[in-house]
């Protein structure tokens, strides 16, 4: 399989497709890169990976490799998907009941390119050994953890060595070392590949650390694509923010004055770094649970310039594991703030205490209000 | 079957035959390939009608026996048979009753006791139509009383389309009586039946008439129908407890 | 599912979008081995399914042509011989296939879901009956049940009840040879279903029984309507079993098959014919409400790959 | 699966542990309600299965309590009339399984997984020879294959070929009455194969006809193997088709059941017998050798369920 | 259906069982509270789950409500599915493919419970509404999206108001939002139930937040049963630390010496606060990448009281969107540290950057070596 040589995207859709409670209607493109698709269950993911992948037909619309027309309503192409030479990973595995986990692996490479059975089977080996499977080599489905059925759905997926690789949530049944380990695989795989990548999932961490950029999609459309930090900081819309974990979105309204910018807010003024919304423009302030920081009592203030102070009541504690939400009720608003436990350890929180915040300006995001 | 080298003696001769000449047919062929020899028999064995209607529907053959007369008209009607048929050979009726004769049969007016099981073949079926023949001519006869074949179909429990059918019910003790064929209690049924013997003037001959079939070997047909017809042949029939031919 | 767009052939490939594949698509790149190797399955789909339905087409259609002419419908369906025949046809063969379901369905279910010892064995054993010549079964039937059959005594002296030559006999002669295939059916039907799912209903507090009716036998529906259809149509044609343990007995044990062999007896093949279209008639108007009600019954998508 | 502790009773229940509750795991709590109605349907299951079982099975042993003291056994088996009868139906019989597997699977594919208009007339008229009564299907045969039948002068003068009466109208005749039993079955099977397994191996590169082979077909095998078996049976077993369309020519078209036909017709009921337990045990045979190799193709757990 | 009144735990497991590649023993019992099984693809969760729900039969031992014995190989007690009154969501969802998502739901209603048709829809519909299904009710398994199906499972074990709830992977296909939610709603229901809970997941977070107390399975054994927090500071060994995410698991040898308790570690003497290993122990230090500070040079040190100083070099930065893990090399050694994106922003950290850092020994755990 040699690189192809191409001007356009690897990878481009631009399709529409009604269904029974949504209308599906995404566009988007992309090179050589991993792109998550991100967005609340129901949006249409899956739809648009079974669309590329031509197990469902797009009502109108087009998608384009860089070698091939893999589906185009106008010149009424509808490549079949043996031809597409994608790796998908369905989002219910989708595994063969009747083979083993070796078995469903050596399957494409047996019948979809007709390696020798040698051939096929040292290398289904060798992607089960790389999915920590070695020893369920023998094993049918329904003799697997989850986690092990979606593994050999992955190997399966990978073992044809596709042009274009589609995983609808490949990584969701598996605990976080697992996890971590097949991203760092598929990172490399995709650079030794270099083709593109286009996985589904729910975990936002999932998507900022194995894709580069990230669509996001609501409702059927994708409303933003863009490089992950772009997006978590930057989000387009409200809908999109609370989305990607934006915890406070404060309405507010633009007001310029001689020193800066600031937005009037339930919770007081709070300054802004920058903004393209006119003075008096209705506005969505996100606050970011770590762009909140909280102050003991007494603690000097010097190193927090850029920050508004706002005080408050704690009005709950969550331990997440890995960081501990504050909720603090600040003039009748809730406001989320995010702290590492060591962080929380070390100021001593109790449900009831007040509390001082500081609102890192660096950190906001403005939306028009109704976006 | 009609294989062109008949002429020199030598070929094969396709016999359709109703099924209940089996035994004496294949008795006759062992002789009759002795005699000519070369010339080898196959046969057809089926039912009367399902041979008719093979050969209406084109099969090939040589010769056609059939149990009955209707059957060969059939044929006749068909297009199928050339020539007038030839009465070959002749069977007459009998009445069967298991050997332990559940209902006490023991002449032919106990058929039409009250609540005797009764099965004969079907009016369609030839041995179906002598038997009503049969049952018409004694009620004729004061002795049965007129309404003797009324009584007797009273007690009718099946029309069976074959007789071979009416055998092994009797023979299976299910029906009290049944008539059939004398040729009909072979060696086989003969422990398990016993025969009532239905007195000559209301017995009724079956005729088997022979034909050659169109488009057949006409010479191996009719050596064959010859064999059939002469002595040797009727001996052999005869000892499978065919009657006679009328002289 | 399934999506449509732009004119498309009006046979319409229901889940694979292979076929789907238009001319243009292939974009003059085609490579020839790719193209064969795609079409040359397809040739010899159809190609495969237009002999066989040929095949099994034209003899059918061959009863209608040579019975038609003859215009001897109107007389035969006022003839009290057929009329009689065809109901008890009707009559019995429901019977048949209500014991057969009945009485199947337990039978098929104890194979596809215990494992016991002898389950192959048993397996086919009730294969059997569905080896033997119609006319041996009737006799075997005759041997069982019969006056001096192994069960007959018995069943005269306690219930008194004398078989052969009843309907009841047509029933069970139809009976044997048609519920193996209702059974064979079923247990593939049972074998299809996924476990869990009977798992699952038994979690949520669903007995066995209604877990059966609820979740099996409607995922195993196709099967189970298959079986049934089977089991109807051999009982329907049967002829030889009947006649042999039922007898011929009009309006009692003269079924359809049976009326038309007597009509073939008695010389009169079109006549016969005739009464074979009406066979065929009815059967196929039976087999296309049957469907279409079970259709209606299931909201045409009981099932999942509907 | 399915672990075992304790003692077991020897049947065990395959998928369900329901079943396996033992009588003290009632704890004196059972309540009587939900004791009945968990058992009562079990005595069913097993009430229903017993009678279905002693009714298929009694008179097949009546054959053989009939046929062993006869002791005819070793003089039929060396008989060369039941030699070739039994080779011939042997031959014929797996000619037309072959015939009903290569044309009838095609055609349930077509029905399963294609949706076009009159897709459900077809289905209903490919159930039609099994309603014909098999002499009408002989007759039909004729009408159609015959010499004076529709296709029987092209195929005659474009061929040279006579079908009637040749070895081939057995196996056509076999094929007729058998082959809808295979793909009723069939049909069903593939319908319970999940399509998105089919889309799946499509996006793994994998034809369509392969697909079919490495998929499809063994997830629908247990079905398939029952319609096989099925179409086996019906075909061993047939009669009245093959005298009508095929002759009883002996080593030519007289299969196992001409044979016992012409034996029972020449008034040798327990000779016939004795050739009906033949065909029994040699069946049976078959059977059992055929599902222990299938069993051992799949190595034994050929199926999801299994 | 009243609340148990009950000595002994509402759910009490002690089950072995014998798998292909794994003996699974799990012991544990817990009161009307949620647990969550936390562990590796593969070490017996679901199986777990399973036997408990009467799905799988154990090969020995007992699991005992607090009114029914489910299973006792000693007493030869297996009690029926049907009677244990467990709501159950297996990791696959099993729909029952050939019923709507509202059927599926009122199924258990209306065949398990008999109630009749009208309350049964009321109470289905009720329960797609809360899991936002409303629109979907009449949709059939195979059309409805990865997330809606599980909704639809857990509607459907919860229908019934079960005596216990075992979840496998609940909430897997869920968005970050729906899943908060839901968890929110599950809480509210054990609460109101006052039922045990058993679910499991592969997420820290799900874990922490959702259950109370968390037990660890590995290869097959409840290896700590414990609450969350104590799991994620104490964790009993290394492989139960490694995977409730300890990223720094340092070899050292203890030293007390005159001011306190020391470990020697390749990266130097690490003071930690409490050990009760005897002097000389070998022990493994686990640092919790948030229990590590990352000083900016020339930043005052002050407030860092009972801290170990190491320097190093940063040899890798990953954006994991919430947080930034920032790797430095100190000693040949690799440590990982966490920082919320705010901070790190702050620090304007670049790789190759020389470093400084903090050890929190507040936050440090030492367990002996080998364990
Ligand atoms: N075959 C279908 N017929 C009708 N509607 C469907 C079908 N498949 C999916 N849908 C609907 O289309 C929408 C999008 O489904 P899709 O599977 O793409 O969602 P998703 O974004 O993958 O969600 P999730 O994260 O829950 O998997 C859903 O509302 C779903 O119910
Ligand atoms: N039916 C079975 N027969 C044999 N082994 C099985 C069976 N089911 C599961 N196993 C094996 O038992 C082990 C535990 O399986 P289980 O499903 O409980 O894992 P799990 O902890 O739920 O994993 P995951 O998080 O991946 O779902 C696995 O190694 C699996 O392969
Ligand atoms: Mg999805
Ligand atoms: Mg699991």
């Amino acid at each position: 399989m040699q690189p192809a040589i191409s001007a356009g995207p690897m990878l481009d859709v631009d399709i529409t497709k009604r269904l029974a409670t949504l209308d599906l209607a995404v566009v988007f493109s992309l090179d050589a890169e991993v792109l998550a698709l991100f967005g609340p269950s129901g949006s249409g993911k899956s739809m648009t990976l079974k669309m590329i992948a031509g197990i469902e037909t797009p009502d109108r619309g087009h998608i384009r490799s860089a070698e091939h027309t893999f589906f185009d309503s106008g010149a009424g192409v509808n490549l079949a998907p043996q031809r597409r030479r994608v790796g998908y990973v369905p989002q219910h595995y989708a595994l063969f009941p009747h083979l083993t986990a070796l078995e469903n692996v050596t399957f494409p490479l047996r019948k979809g390119l007709r390696w020798p059975a040698g051939r096929a089977r040292d290398r289904a080996h060798e992607l089960l050994e790389m999915f920590g499977l070695a020893d369920r080599a023998h094993a049918r489905p329904r003799q697997l953890s989850g986690g092990q059925q979606q593994r050999v759905s992955l190997g399966r997926a990978l073992a044809g060595e596709p042009d274009i690789l589609l995983l609808d949530e490949p990584f969701a049944a598996l605990d976080a070392p697992i996890r971590a380990e097949l991203r760092q695989e598929f990172r490399a795989i995709q650079q030794r590949l270099q083709i593109p990548v286009l996985f589904v999932t729910h975990d936002l961490e999932e998507a900022a650390s194995l894709a580069g950029r990230m669509a996001v999609v609501i409702d059927g459309a994708v409303r933003q694509l863009d490089l992950t930090r772009t997006i978590l900081d930057r989000p387009v819309d409200r809908q999109v923010a609370q989305f990607v974990g934006a915890r406070n979105i404060v309405p507010g309204a633009v007001r310029r004055h001689s020193t800066g910018i600031c937005a009037d807010t339930p919770i007081g003024a709070i300054g802004i770094a920058a903004t393209s919304l006119k003075d008096g423009a209705r506005a969505d302030i996100i606050i970011r649970p770590d762009a909140i920081r909280i102050i003991r009592p007494g603690r000097p203030l010097d190193q927090l310039r850029d920050a508004t102070m706002v005080s408050g009541t704690i009005s709950d504690l969550i331990d997440h594991g890995t960081r501990i939400a504050v909720f603090a009720t600040v003039e009748g608003t809730l406001l989320e703030a995010s702290l590492s436990p060591t962080a929380a350890g070390r100021l001593e929180l109790r449900i009831g205490d007040p509390i001082q915040l500081a609102i890192l300006q660096a950190y906001l995001h403005v939306i028009p209000a109704g976006a | 079957g009609n294989n062109d080298d008949a002429a020199d003696g030598g070929g094969e001769i396709t016999v359709f035959a109703a099924a209940s000449l089996t035994d004496a047919f294949n008795d006759l062929k062992a002789d009759f390939e002795t005699e000519h020899p070369g010339v080898t028999i196959t046969y057809n064995f089926g039912g009367s009608q399902q041979l008719a209607t093979q050969l209406v529907e084109g099969a090939r053959a040589d010769v056609f026996a059939s149990a009955n007369y209707t059957q060969m008209e059939v044929a006749q009607d068909g297009d199928v048979v050339e020539g007038e048929p030839r009465l070959f050979s002749r069977n007459r009726l009998a009445i069967i009753v298991p050997n332990d004769n559940p209902a006490d049969i023991s002449e032919p007016p106990d058929l039409a006791q009250p609540g005797t099981k009764l099965v004969v073949a079907a009016e369609a079926v030839p041995v179906g139509g002598y038997t009503l023949e049969v049952l018409d001519k004694m009620s004729a006869d004061p002795e049965f009383g007129e309404d003797f074949r009324a009584n007797v179909e009273a007690n009718f429990v099946s029309l069976e389309d074959n007789v071979r059918q009416v055998v092994s019910k009797v023979a299976l003790g299910e029906a009290d009586a049944g008539v059939v064929y004398v040729t009909d209690v072979t060696a086989d049924v003969a422990p398990q039946v016993e025969l009532v013997e239905i007195p000559e003037e209301f017995n009724v001959i079956a005729e088997y008439p022979i034909a050659m079939v169109q488009d057949g070997d006409a010479e191996l047909a009719n050596t064959f129908i010859d064999y059939v017809l002469s002595d040797a042949g009727q001996a052999i029939l005869q000892e499978y407890g065919f009657t006679e031919l009328p002289s | 599912m399934g999506a449509t767009f732009g004119a498309m052939n009006e046979i319409r490939v229901l889940t694979d979008p292979d076929l789907v594949v238009t001319p243009s698509s292939s974009h003059g790149r085609r490579q020839p081995g790719i193209g064969m190797r795609l079409a040359s399955p397809r040739v010899f789909l159809w190609l495969a399914s237009a002999i066989l339905l040929a095949f099994l087409l034209v003899p059918l259609a061959a009863i209608f042509i040579r019975a038609i002419p003859s215009g001897a419908f109107n007389d035969s369906l006022g003839d009290p011989v057929v009329r009689e025949a065809l109901q008890l046809s009707l009559v019995t063969t429901a019977l048949t296939l209500l014991v057969a379901i009945v009485l199947g369905t337990p039978v098929a279910y104890l194979l596809a879901r215990y494992r016991f010892r002898g389950r192959d064995t048993l397996d086919t054993l009730i294969e059997l009956p569905m080896v033997l010549p119609p006319a041996v079964a009737g006799v075997a039937l005759l041997m069982a049940f019969g006056r001096r059959g192994i069960l007959g005594p018995t069943l005269s002296t306690v219930f008194g009840l004398e078989i052969p030559f009843t309907t009841l006999a047509v029933v069970m002669a139809q009976t044997f040879v048609a519920a193996p295939f209702f059974i064979k059916a079923a247990k593939a039907g049972f074998e299809s279903v996924d476990p869990d799912l009977e798992h699952v209903a038994a979690t949520l507090g669903i007995s066995r029984i209604q877990t059966f009716w609820s979740v099996t036998v409607p995922l195993s529906l196709p099967a189970l309507m298959g079986g049934a259809v089977m089991a109807w149509a051999r009982a329907l044609g049967e002829f030889g079993a009947t006649i042999m343990f039922a007898g011929n007995f009009m309006g009692r044990t003269q079924t359809m098959p049976l009326a038309i062999y007597q009509t073939m007896e008695s010389g009169r093949l079109n006549a016969a014919l005739v009464l074979s279209s009406i066979l065929i008639v009815v059967s196929f108007s039976v087999l296309i409400i049957f469907k279409g009600l079970a259709r209606f019954a299931a909201g045409d998508i009981g099932r999942p790959n509907a």
